[in-house]
């Protein structure tokens, strides 16, 4: 997507928006990596490294925590769904997408980015990249390591092996799909993190416990859909609850995270691309 | 890009690659996986047995939960008894695993591989007493029992009670001809080992539980007197797989897997329907109580997965029941 | 007690670097600069004399009050300028006004009336309802003297006050200081780098250098007769009559376009001073093109502040 | 030569009010300026909605006594309606909460408060104390306006009679819902100069120590590990004030500890980072 007027003799003419969202993505991959966002992300990451540590050190001491049913790709698959599906892929992805432009503009450094010969659409592009390298290059190695703590505890590394490389897909995809909806909402709403938490934290919940088609508006049905493991149950009405919805197949999840990257991606460089940057001072 | 960010990626992705690497090892050699190396039994057992079992007797006779089952029924000691006279055999001592392969489509029987530390003159003495005579069979010893017929209502069948001496601690029980085959296939190698659709699952479970069962459902349910409904109910389901964790409680997973979506849908709907219901009308005791609600259904695509704990306290009720039946009732007391 | 800020032995330390080492003076009331290069401890003082920053040992007093004892009476008394932006988010310039008068005490009423006056004062009249957030930067120094005023205190903390102005609101800033000190009956304290700005508003200076007090007194007193400054223009070999000028006991500084300041100490007659000056250059063979007696500056006094401490 | 008239400066000689008072103005322009944002208001609007089906609820138990098999109301009942505010305080705490010092710290504000004749504390009480009434209209005054309308609908004092401590419970447990996230957030606020870090920090604290929670929980097959979260902390606590059975096995006294651990830690932060000048050392 060019931008709409092209200005005469505005540098090197022709800058496509790929070669222009790698030339962005470079810069801002070193950047989003070392900033104190990543001391977040790390933390995040690695609290279920920290967990499994933690099992794995009381395993050896003999100490009988494992209990109920219970084996190693049990608890991996347990901390595959709460922590990594339902916490960090959404919470990682509003926190770096809702910024991708709104850091920009809170640092007054949109000035810089804009004043360059490049379309706007890829700085979008090249920010949403470098985050989807930022992210996904935490937390994956997290996953890797709880696994290969976790795994083997009363359990068999080959038996779970196909189910981890299931999970690391769908961190990616996770990645990819909540990154581009917030890189939307990033750029629409003044207030992004706030509606990017409301989505998460407060639709995306409701409408997976409403029976009917309304969870089809949400990611996480989506992505969920695509998890291995066996979704922890507690209450007999979340037993019912899945008994009622059941579900999507691959194809669908397929179909619905593809949707929702383009559409957000879309809307992203679109709004950046026409919106008026006014800055404080 | 900075070499300080280039460093990070390339670590990044240098752990990454690591694990799945030696995940890949894993897979492909299983040499990293399951608990129990169970591939010398399974050599015996025929590639297309409908249902083939493990238990780590060694464990579960030590397991804690045993200890309070034989307290709670005092009965099954005297079974022990009978089992060692008629085969010379102490099922607490001398057995360390098992592995049985069942046959389905109608046929009855199936084999036994123990294994563990046999007394092979005690077993020959105990086998001749009863009638068995000796023979040599692909270069093993077996004791062939007198056959006697065997009616399941539909057609009798011949079979002949034997053991067989496998070698290496290993002793093959079952039919004579079913030993025999057990046998000629460990020499052709048409044995489970070479069944990959069963071996998957048979990886999946081995290492989980001191005791498993996979089982080819469709062939299953064309034993002769499962009742019709069981065998309906079970017509979608393609594979079923289960494995127990015994000590000092059973923890178990029992994991179908269907024809379709669409059936592991129904299923699933009828598991979860199942579970929700017990829970619903649960009665008031806390230890039954516990037990269902260690109750979880799960599962996606077209797997189906219900684990569940059996707590200690469940013997603790098993116990109580057992005492009120065997004692005579407080006002007969006084 | 007379003086505005009364220093005894002030010790501030970073962790562990030390800034400020025992810092001894008072500043009398009226206008005070406090001179010094960057990093001299200026702001670090007034950031200890405001309560800020804990001084590692020491007294201060501010109007007579112990700012260890009693510090938030230290600071109804006073106002404070900060050096770099500050204001409270999502305000319109009268509002933020106002709100810091409520801050230090005054009824709300009162503070909403002197907001309008003081930011009429400071020159932001038709400003006033704009958010603050939208104000440039000469503007936002001008608001930051209003909230300092607003309450009307009795010393004025006033640090780095025309940084990133604009030469004429740099003019009309220091007229705005020096009629506070001067009309206003307002004890103003100005830290600055900038010497004109404190040559201008203020009767009396204390020279910062790395912590220590350099040179303290009335500006007159410190650019006083102690020696005469001459402006000497030569023709010829300048380093070699810089070194004869050093030996006869005579500073001499380089203020560019070949221009030469030359520090004579001591006598007060002129013509003595100006024959040594050009028997040296004699001596050395180069031609004295240019030899004018010029008036000490401030700029003198911190040369020869910072030059001796 | 000045532009401006000597006139226009003039000593104020008006009244002053006492040292000690400066809290109320930062509490009262606090609150002005949360209260000037329209999706505070409505977050605040919709957080009545439950109040409004629990007074259908008790008019219908009040008018149709045979609706008191299912709709019986109880102390649980008001129990369960303080736990389900936790939702609408959650998004209030992020909204409200996570720029008051933030912002503050971002523009420098703090020299600007801090050089005005007003205690630190007083500055954390203004700020504090914003927070807590917007928190308390989602869950104190809907409580207490929910046992009015009991009381007024019944026409007696059974309930309270046959339960004495209601009331004071509701107090008790609404207070705690206030203070504990109150504070916490108010310190994590003063952690940073964004308000986005701010809200990201304190839904992952939440979240984080629930996923953890629900992980070792499953691993453990016990409840006992509730005070690894910060929100069934509060709940194991309002059982308790309700004398209620816990659904979860934590003692009591360890969750009220972790809960007073959280505040003690908050005082200690902002006790560090609420200051005229940035901690060097």
């Amino acid at each position: 997507m060019e931008q709409a007027t092209p200005r005469p003799g505005a540098g090197p003419a022709g800058t496509g928006v790929l070669a222009a969202s790698m030339r962005v993505f470079d810069l801002s991959l070193g950047r989003m990596l070392w900033s104190r966002r990543t001391i977040f992300t790390a933390l995040v990451a690695g609290l279920p490294v920290v967990v499994a540590l933690v099992l794995r050190t009381l395993l050896a001491f003999e100490v009988p925590v494992m209990q109920g049913g219970v084996t190693g790709p049990v608890v991996f698959g347990l901390m595959f769904w709460g922590f990594v599906v339902r916490f960090a892929i959404p919470v990682l992805a509003v926190f770096y997408g809702t910024a991708l432009i709104a850091d920009e503009v809170e640092d007054r450094t949109i000035t810089y980015l804009f004043t360059r010969p490049i379309p706007r659409a890829s700085v979008v592009l090249g920010k949403y990249l470098a985050y989807l390298v930022c992210a996904t290059s935490v937390l994956l190695p997290a996953v890797v390591l709880t696994w290969l703590l976790l795994a083997p505890i009363d359990g068999a590394l080959a038996a779970s092996f196909p189910d981890l490389g299931v999970d690391l897909v769908i961190v990616v995809v996770g990645f990819v799909a909540y990154g581009a909806l917030f890189a939307a909402v990033g750029t629409i709403f003044d207030r992004p993190l706030l509606f990017g938490l409301l989505f998460v934290f407060g639709w995306e919940n409701l409408a997976l416990a409403l029976p009917g088609q309304l969870r089809r508006a949400s990611v996480a049905h989506y992505l969920q859909g695509l998890v291995p493991h066996a979704m922890p149950a507690d209450t007999p009405l979340d037993v019912l609850q899945r008994a009622m919805t059941g579900a999507p197949g691959v194809l669908e999840c397929a179909l619905g995270l593809g949707l929702v990257t383009v559409v957000g991606l879309l809307i992203a460089a679109r709004v950046v691309s026409n919106r008026e940057y006014v800055l404080e001072h | 890009m900075a070499p300080n960010t280039r460093r990070f990626l390339f670590g990044s992705a240098l752990v990454v690659a690591a694990g799945l690497c030696t995940g890949l090892v894993a897979y492909y050699s299983g040499v990293l996986p399951s608990r129990q190396v169970v591939r010398g039994e399974l050599a015996f057992i025929p590639a297309d047995v409908a249902a083939v079992a493990y238990a780590d007797v060694r464990q579960i006779m030590d397991s804690e939960f045993r200890q309070r089952l034989r307290s709670a029924l005092p009965a099954a000691g005297s079974e022990k008894d009978r089992m060692l006279e008629a085969t010379g055999i102490d099922i607490e001592r001398d057995i360390d695993a098992v592995v049985a392969g069942l046959q389905g489509d109608g046929t009855p029987g199936g084999i036994a591989i123990l294994r563990g530390r046999f007394d092979r003159s005690r077993i020959e003495a105990a086998a001749l007493q009863h009638g068995a005579v000796e023979e040599q069979y692909g270069g093993y010893a077996m004791l062939v029992g007198r056959p006697h017929t065997f009616d399941d209502g539909t057609s009798s069948h011949r079979l002949a009670p034997s053991v067989a001496f496998l070698g290496d601690g290993l002793l093959g029980l079952g039919d004579a001809d079913e030993l025999r085959r057990a046998i000629d296939v460990s020499v052709s190698g048409e044995s489970l080992s070479a069944a990959p659709d069963m071996m998957r699952l048979i990886d999946d479970v081995s290492g989980t539980g001191d005791a498993w069962f996979v089982a080819r459902v469709a062939r299953m349910t064309r034993q002769p007197g499962l009742p019709e409904q069981v065998q309906n109910q079970l017509a979608g389901v393609e594979w079923l797989a289960a494995s127990a964790n015994i000590d000092r409680s059973v923890r178990g997973r029992v994991r179908a897997e269907a024809r379709d979506d669409r059936s592991a849908e129904d299923l699933r709907a009828v598991v979860n329907g199942a579970v929700a219901a017990a829970r619903l009308f649960a009665g008031q005791d806390q230890r039954v109580t516990a037990a269902l609600n260690s109750l979880q259904a799960s599962g996606s695509g077209r797997q189906v997965e219900l684990a569940f704990e059996l707590p200690p306290s469940l013997l603790e009720l098993l116990e109580a029941r057992a005492a009120a039946a065997m004692s005579p009732g407080p006002a007969a007391g006084h | 007690m007379n003086a505005a800020v009364a220093l005894e032995q002030v010790i501030v330390d970073y962790g562990r670097r030390r800034v400020l080492h025992g810092l001894s003076c008072t500043l009398p009331r009226g206008a005070v600069g406090l001179l010094g290069p960057n990093g001299a401890g200026k702001s670090t003082l007034l950031k200890t004399l405001l309560g800020f920053i804990a001084p590692t040992g020491g007294r201060l007093r501010v109007l007579g009050l112990d700012v260890a004892r009693s510090p938030v009476e230290v600071r109804a008394r006073i106002g404070y300028m900060p050096e770099n932006d500050g204001h409270v988010p999502g305000m319109t310039a009268v509002g933020f006004v106002a709100f810091c008068g409520e801050l230090a005490g005054l009824p709300p009423s009162d503070a909403t009336q002197r907001a309008h006056e003081v930011l009429h004062y400071v020159g932001l009249g038709e400003a006033r309802y704009r958010p603050v957030e939208t104000y440039s930067t000469g503007m936002r120094q001008r608001i930051k003297l209003a909230q300092a005023l607003v309450h009307d205190p009795d010393l004025l903390f006033l640090d780095e006050p025309t940084n990133g102005m604009d030469p004429r609101g740099r003019d009309e800033m220091l007229d705005l200081i020096r009629d506070l000190a001067h009309n206003k009956g307002v004890n103003v304290i100005v830290s600055s780098h900038l010497l004109p700005d404190v040559e201008y508003t203020c009767d009396h200076v204390v020279v910062l250098d790395r912590g220590r007090i350099a040179a303290a007194g009335s500006i007159d007193e410190l650019k006083g007769p102690a020696g005469r400054i001459f402006e000497v223009r030569v023709k010829g070999d300048a380093a070699a009559f810089a070194a004869r000028l050093a030996a006869a006991g005579m500073q001499c500084q380089e203020s560019g376009d070949d221009l030469m300041r030359v520090f004579v100490p001591g006598s007060v007659d002129d013509m003595p001073d100006q024959q040594r000056i050009c028997r040296v250059a004699l001596d050395a063979g180069v031609q004295v093109r240019h030899l004018r007696s010029s008036l000490p500056t401030l700029e003198d006094v911190f040369a020869r502040a910072i030059g001796e401490s | 030569m000045s532009l401006v008239h000597d006139q226009s400066y003039r000593r104020y000689t008006g009244a002053r009010r006492p040292i000690g008072r400066a809290w109320i103005v930062i509490l009262r322009t606090t609150l002005g300026a949360l209260f000037a944002r329209r999706p505070l208001i409505g977050l605040l609007l919709l957080s009545w909605v439950p109040f409004l089906v629990r007074t259908v609820q008790i008019y219908v138990v009040e008018s149709y006594p045979q609706a008191v098999e299912v709709l019986a109301v109880s102390p649980r009942t008001f129990r369960d309606f303080i736990d389900f505010q936790g939702l609408f305080a959650f998004f209030v705490t992020i909204y409200a909460g996570s720029g008051l010092i933030a912002g503050d710290r971002r523009v420098n504000a703090l020299q600007i408060y801090l050089s005005k004749p007003l205690l630190r504390t007083e500055y954390i009480a203004g700020k504090l104390g914003a927070l807590m009434v917007c928190l308390a209209l989602v869950t104190l005054v809907p409580a207490v306006m929910l046992l009015i309308m009991q009381v007024l609908m019944a026409g007696n004092l059974a309930l309270h009679r046959a339960a004495p401590g209601l009331l004071p419970a509701v107090l008790l447990a609404s207070m705690l819902r206030i203070v504990v996230p109150a504070m916490v957030m108010v310190a994590l606020s003063s952690l940073s100069t964004s308000s986005r870090y701010v809200a990201v920090m304190y839904a992952g604290l939440l979240f984080v120590s629930e996923a953890l929670y629900g992980v070792v929980a499953r691993a453990t097959g016990s409840t006992r590990v509730a005070w690894l979260s910060l929100p069934r902390n509060l709940d194991v606590v309002t059982d308790a004030i309700f004398r209620l059975p816990s659904q979860h096995d934590a003692p009591v006294v360890l969750s009220a500890l972790v809960l007073i651990a959280f505040v003690v830690a908050s005082i200690v932060v902002l006790e560090r980072r609420v200051r005229g000048v940035e901690v060097v050392a």
